[in-house]
């Protein structure tokens, strides 16, 4: 028990500490990969929750693609880093105080949070037991099946997400060259190669 | 010293202010803006995840699934428009913008 | 093994997406130079789409484990949205070649955003809710910077992106605790946990409540109502104008028979938590659309306020709560469907000498060179005053008609108030039109479907008072299945 | 056969066929000059077959249509009675007039012009004939969309101020119309006029509300102090034929309105209010007055005495008996003959020197002798002379007055000789006195066309003067039914306040 608390700590306060950190830092490179560890340990806590499997895709699907598409596209774009940081300071009172008055609304809100037993109720798909059906199990069992108006939905969302980054970011530049792996096979002998006859001492 | 529900949606809570706050401490730079949505989203998650444990039901973990799935595509858009406003623009200011007044 | 779930109510979305699909390959395939084909198979698939919902049996019926629902409300907002996003991309076919944005992926985009504003109309449950909400978000995202060789564009998209994923934020945050608090994410469990007596003391537990205020505000973002409205002007502005068309109509009446369904379905028994939010929410919409869009220069500025306070109006059937509400609001969003799509292919008329113009004095002395799209131009402006005998009366009159009904005497009241310091401007149209003199008359008008779209909106807004009754008797059916 | 609909929708038909006109500017202009001319003749004799066929015995409605229209107690409901036929008629007769003063000083955009005035005719027939509450509103507001354009287009210098001014004065009057219009609906389940004439339907506190928001909007169009003053600057800007039409026609759907709706339907509150009403009508007709004394505009002279005129209406109307409400509708009738005929007689001077400036006339006395007789013919009746039509009517509710509220009457009385001050003051300064300036000398006398348009008013007005018995006639049972209705529902309130205590 006591070390499940201590865990807990440890992940919970790295988190927020590197989620601040992810708003504050002044080199955006550094909030990405502050970014990262609050991943990391919001995974920990997915896994201490018992989301096994949140908690890997959460690794994978951000630390591996999202924080790294971030991570090239701060360092492919050549920002002056340096006027973006204007203004933070001027906001920060303002903005401190809303955030602060937020936080407290919230705070009240959970400290006195009530879940009636109706609630608990009713929910419709118990999580199994563990040791009998893995998260990861139990998830794909309602995912391709009870759900899967919503994961079709994702899929449509995943295409949408593909076509608008082509459209937006595929340019055709004339005067590239290519590889055209079926052109080069496709050449006939003839265009490639041409026989000549080499008179003897003279070369070409 | 047991860890419940509350001490979870706490770390939510927080998180969530952080990424709201940070879109509106950073209003010039898109990609901490960009960020700052993540960390909601995170935050989102961890709602759910939370709630789904102590609601013994698989829904809020299905829920979360989907958000970051979702989180993924929204971040590469905004990604992708962020690129082409570089291009046209040569920065990432939001609020240099006279063009249009707000 | 699971059955497979019912497909058939699902039908006309799946026709959807799969022929945007489709015609994606065939646009791939083809290149550029298939624009043109692809938008008006488009306008086909729609056409289709739009008789697969009417073919539709009438009863209310839900399928994918009752995370998708079919009823009357559903189908009247569905067809509505069709209608839009066809006129949309019709209005659009003279513009992006002209601008030389001609690209397939353009239709292809208008169909995908379809596809999950019907989900959203569809969504009885908040994962789907989200889902459908984020697919038409995606694909407008990109819609607004498509132009992307564009400033303007390229920054309407990306602010419309910040604030549309900020909204979206604050959505998921409302829905995750609704989730926890309620026990449930479907719309159905939600009022039968809530009439169950999960409400502590009559009162509902505050988390709840907070999920809801943030529900509330995500989806006034998409509405774009007051205060979540800052994004709209720059948005309409500098996105491609048949782009902005489409962003006044289709999204606009998703996102409202969203809100409807997402907040009357679960939360109708406890209409006291939230009712005050929607009559002030709506009350700052009407008043600051009529009073911002007094000093615009710009046109496409100025039908983004007037849209703002449009929304006002058709909140005030939600503030009412009542089926008279739901019903004025269906019948607000199709007259305003028709007034919008006609004021836009106006604006895609507006040219000088090769330019496309936006400035609202350049339409100064329209109505001696073209006394035709004038007298159109006059009477959707009118009709947005809400002037009888135009169709915008009608909207009007519904919605305050319900609004009398419940009650609402001082919302009525502010209603009436802000519509006619609207006039004020709209009036300001037809003044620069009929009273002025210009130096420098509109091209004429080059394309002829926009002029065909203009004709058939504008008839439709002038001609409506002769014969109202079919309309609203499908209004009333489709208010009707939202109470069963 | 549905006379009612035909006599309404006959300018429409007229207004299409100028519509469907191609061609050359000048030919167009010329059909449409005829075209409307022919309409708006063949509408004023279709309509005397409504007064021709008028059965003046009964107060019920008469040649009444119902068509289902929106549903669920929202009708095309038409039908007509003692009080409202004769506006239709006046409405009808007047038009001709207009389109023959606007023959020659109208020149550009001829064609939306006359299209704009067929308009304004239906929308104003359909004000009168409608017996449903919502068919009234639809009229009585699109009315301002064709007077808008009328005053906007074919307007004076600052025809836009007063064209603005115009429309979101009388828009903002009647949104509250509309609220209330709805809070009917939703009592009585329907906007049918003679339905939701039946008493005891509002209680006094709702009535009290209704009676109000009815009042704004009948009050702004009436015009009655102190939201009158769009009244001078319309009638200043507006073309002359925009002007008689605005104080012939419109002005009277106020009085109208009051009758029709504010009497009938809020009998209390009407009772209850009429002290304010009364106020408000004095205050008008002195200030307008005194204001039209000073004036130096020839238009908004006469358009101040159209204020005045209109307080002895309000006055008339709520002194709720017999004379007064006669007398009313009868000053309402005459008012639309006279104050039309005087903005003709300015129209007449103005075509011919572009100017409406008092201080620029002189002395037209010697070479426009035709002119001087009409115009001092319509000032005689406009100051309530005897043998005139404006005296019958102003007697007539000074009388009803004097029985409602005697301090009332005699502030009132002074009205009318206010009225005769400017009113002769104005004549003096423009047809007596030397004939010196050069421009002036040059005028000539009313033409043929001008001869023609004036002669039926003069025979109006000296008819409705000396023999005003066929229109007491047509009102007097319909008038009757009214006041009669009005104290039923009076002592049944009175009834039930006794009772309760």
């Amino acid at each position: 028990m006591i070390i499940q608390a201590l865990a807990f700590y440890l992940f919970a306060a790295i988190t927020v500490a590197s989620g601040f950190m992810v708003i504050a830092s002044r080199n955006p490179v550094h909030s990405v990969l502050f970014l990262i560890l609050a991943f990391f340990n919001a995974a920990g806590l997915f896994v201490l929750m018992g989301a096994e499997f949140l908690g890997m895709i959460l690794v994978i699907v951000y630390v591996g693609a999202v924080a790294v598409l971030f991570l090239f596209v701060v360092m492919m774009l050549d920002i002056n880093f340096v006027e973006l940081r204007q203004g933070f300071l001027q906001y920060l009172p303002i903005g401190g105080l809303i955030g602060f008055i937020l936080l407290v609304e919230l705070a009240l809100v959970l400290g006195g949070w009530v879940i009636t037993p109706a609630a608990r109720s009713a929910g419709t798909d118990p999580i199994p037991a563990l040791d009998q059906v893995t998260n990861t199990h139990a998830l794909g069992a309602v995912i391709y099946t009870k759900y899967i108006y919503l994961f079709q939905g994702a899929g449509l969302i995943l295409l949408v997400a593909m076509i608008g980054a082509i459209v937006l970011t595929l340019r055709s530049r004339p005067g590239v060259k290519r590889q055209s792996i079926s052109e080069q096979v496709n050449r006939p002998r003839g265009d490639a190669v041409a026989v000549r006859k080499v008179e003897p001492r003279k070369g070409i | 010293m047991t860890i419940g529900l509350g001490h979870y949606l706490t770390v939510a809570a927080i998180l969530f202010t952080l990424g709201i706050l940070g879109i509106f401490l950073n209003r010039k730079n898109v990609i901490v803006i960009l960020m700052s949505v993540e960390l909601m989203l995170l935050a989102v998650n961890l709602n759910l995840v939370a709630f789904s444990t102590h609601l013994n039901d698989l829904v809020g973990q299905v829920f979360a699934l989907f958000v970051l799935t979702v989180a993924a595509g929204e971040a590469a858009i905004g990604l992708a428009i962020l690129v082409v406003y570089f291009r046209n623009r040569g920065t990432i200011a939001v609020e240099d913008i006279n063009m249009m007044k707000g | 093994m699971t059955a497979l779930p019912a497909l058939a109510p699902a039908y006309p979305e799946l026709w959807l997406a799969l022929s945007a699909m489709a015609l994606l390959m065939l646009g791939v395939f083809r290149g550029d130079g298939a624009t043109r084909l692809v938008s008006w198979l488009s306008v086909a698939a729609l056409a289709v789409t739009v008789l697969l919902i009417t073919m539709q049996p009438a009863e209310t019926v839900t399928t994918f484990g009752g995370l998708f629902v079919v009823d009357g409300f559903g189908r009247f907002a569905k067809v509505l949205i069709l209608l839009g996003s066809a006129f949309s991309i019709i209005l659009s076919l003279g513009y992006i070649r002209y601008e030389r944005m001609e690209r397939f992926e353009y239709p292809v985009l208008i169909l995908l955003a379809s596809t999950g504003m019907l989900m959203m109309v569809s969504a009885n449950d908040l994962i789907a809710l989200y889902l459908g909400l984020e697919l038409q978000s995606l694909s407008l995202y990109v819609l607004a910077a498509f132009k992307r060789d564009s400033g303007r564009a390229t920054e309407a998209g990306l602010k419309y992106f910040v604030l549309g994923a900020l909204s979206s934020g604050m959505l998921l945050y409302g829905a995750s605790m609704i989730y926890g608090f309620a026990g449930s994410t479907g719309f159905p469990q939600i009022a039968q946990i809530l009439s169950q007596g999960a409400l502590v003391g009559g009162q509902a537990s505050i988390g709840l409540v907070v999920g809801i205020v943030f529900l509330t505000a995500g989806l006034a973002f998409k509405v774009s109502a007051v205060p979540f409205h800052m994004w709209t002007p720059d948005v309409y502005e500098g996105a491609p104008t048949p782009v902005t068309a489409f962003f006044a109509v289709a999204p606009k009446i998703a996102a409202m028979a969203l809100f409807v369904r997402a907040i009357l379905t679960p939360f109708g028994e406890i209409a006291h938590e939230w009712q005050q939010i929607i009559i002030v929410v709506s009350a700052l919409s009407m008043l600051l659309g009529a009073f911002a869009a007094i000093a615009q220069s710009n046109i496409k500025r100025l039908m983004a306020y007037s849209s703002i306070g449009h929304v006002g109006y058709a909140l005030i059937g939600l503030a009412a709560g009542t089926e008279e509400g739901v019903r004025g609001i269906l019948i607000y969003l199709a007259i305003y469907l028709a007034m919008n799509v006609g004021t836009f292919a106006i604006i895609l008329c507006m040219r000088q000498k090769d330019q496309m113009v936006e400035g609202v004095n350049d339409l100064a002395g329209l109505a001696k060179t073209h006394p035709g799209m004038a007298l159109l131009l006059a009477a959707f402006m009118f009709s947005l005053a809400g002037v009888p005998p135009m169709a915008g009366f009608f909207g009007k009159f519904y919605i305050f008609m319900a609004a009398i009904n419940a009650g609402l005497y001082t919302l009525a009241v502010i209603g009436v108030l802000s519509s006619v310091v609207g006039a004020y401007y709209y009036l300001r149209i037809v003044k620069l039109m009929y009273f002025d003199e210009t130096a420098e008359p509109l091209a004429k008008p080059v394309r002829g479907e926009l002029g065909a779209v203009m004709t058939v909106t504008g008839l439709f807004t002038m001609l409506f008072f002769i014969w109202p009754a079919p309309l609203l008797s499908m209004a009333a059916t489709a208010a009707r299945a939202l109470f069963p | 056969m549905p006379l009612l609909s035909i006599v309404t929708f006959l300018p429409l038909v007229g207004a299409a066929f100028i519509f469907l006109a191609r061609g050359p500017e000048e030919i167009v202009a010329r059909n449409a000059r005829s075209v409307a001319l022919w309409t708006t003749t063949i509408t004023f004799l279709v309509s005397l077959l409504i007064w021709l066929n008028f059965d003046n015995s009964t107060a019920a409605f008469q040649f009444v249509e119902k068509v289902d229209w929106i549903g669920a107690g929202i009708n095309y409901h038409m039908g007509v009675d003692g009080i409202s036929m004769l506006f239709v008629i006046l409405t009808t007769f007047l038009m001709p007039f207009c389109i023959l003063a606007s023959w020659e000083s109208i020149e550009t955009r001829v064609k939306e012009y006359m299209i704009a005035f067929l308009v304004m005719e239906t929308l104003m027939i359909g004000v009168f004939c409608a017996l449903d509450l919502v068919l009234f509103y639809l009229m009585f507001e699109a009315g301002l969309i064709p007077m808008f354009l009328i005053i906007g287009i074919w307007g004076g210098k600052r025809r836009i101020y007063a064209s603005f001014k115009f429309f979101l004065y009388t828009l903002l009057g009647s949104v509250l119309l509309l609220l209330a219009l709805l809070y009917m609906y939703f009592i009585a389940g329907t906007t049918d006029i003679p339905s939701l004439m039946k008493t005891g339907l509002f209680s006094a506190q709702a009535q009290t509300w209704l009676w109000l928001a009815f009042f704004a909007s009948f009050a702004v169009k009436m015009p009655m102090w102190p939201v009158h003053t769009w009244l001078p600057d319309a009638h200043v800007e507006a073309p002359t034929a925009g002007s008689v039409i605005l104080a012939a026609v419109l002005l009277k759907m106020g009085g109208y309105g009051f009758l029709r709706f504010s009497l009938p339907m809020f009998p209390i509150a009407s009772e209850y209010f009429a002290p304010f009403v009364f106020t408000l009508s004095v205050i008008a007709i002195v200030y307008a007055s005194l204001v039209a004394l000073v004036q130096e505009d020839m238009k908004k002279l006469i358009a101040y005495s159209s204020v005045a005129h209109m307080g002895f209406v309000t006055m008339g109307i709520f002194a709720l008996n017999t004379q007064g409400v006669e007398g009313a509708i009868f000053q309402m009738l005459s008012h639309g003959i006279v104050s039309g005929a005087l903005f003709l007689c300015v129209g007449v001077v103005y075509d011919r020197l572009h100017t409406r400036e008092i201080a620029r006339y002189g002395g037209l006395a010697s070479n426009m002798p035709k002119y001087a007789a009409v115009f001092m013919l319509f000032t005689m009746a406009n100051v309530g002379l005897p043998g005139t039509g404006g005296f019958v009517g102003e007697l007539l509710t000074l009388v009803g007055a004097f029985q409602a509220n005697t301090w009332v009457a005699l502030i009132a009385t002074s009205g009318v000789i206010l009225a005769a001050a400017y009113a002769l003051y104005l004549y003096r300064r423009i047809v007596f006195g030397e004939l010196t300036k050069a421009d002036l000398k040059a005028m000539v006398d009313l033409s043929p066309r001008e001869i023609a348009i004036f002669a039926p008013l003069v025979i109006m007005t000296l008819w409705m003067g000396i023999y005003p018995a066929p229109f007491f006639d047509v009102m007097a049972a319909s008038v009757k039914h009214l006041l009669d209705q009005h104290q039923t529902a009076l002592a049944a309130a009175k009834a039930i306040a006794t009772a309760a205590r």
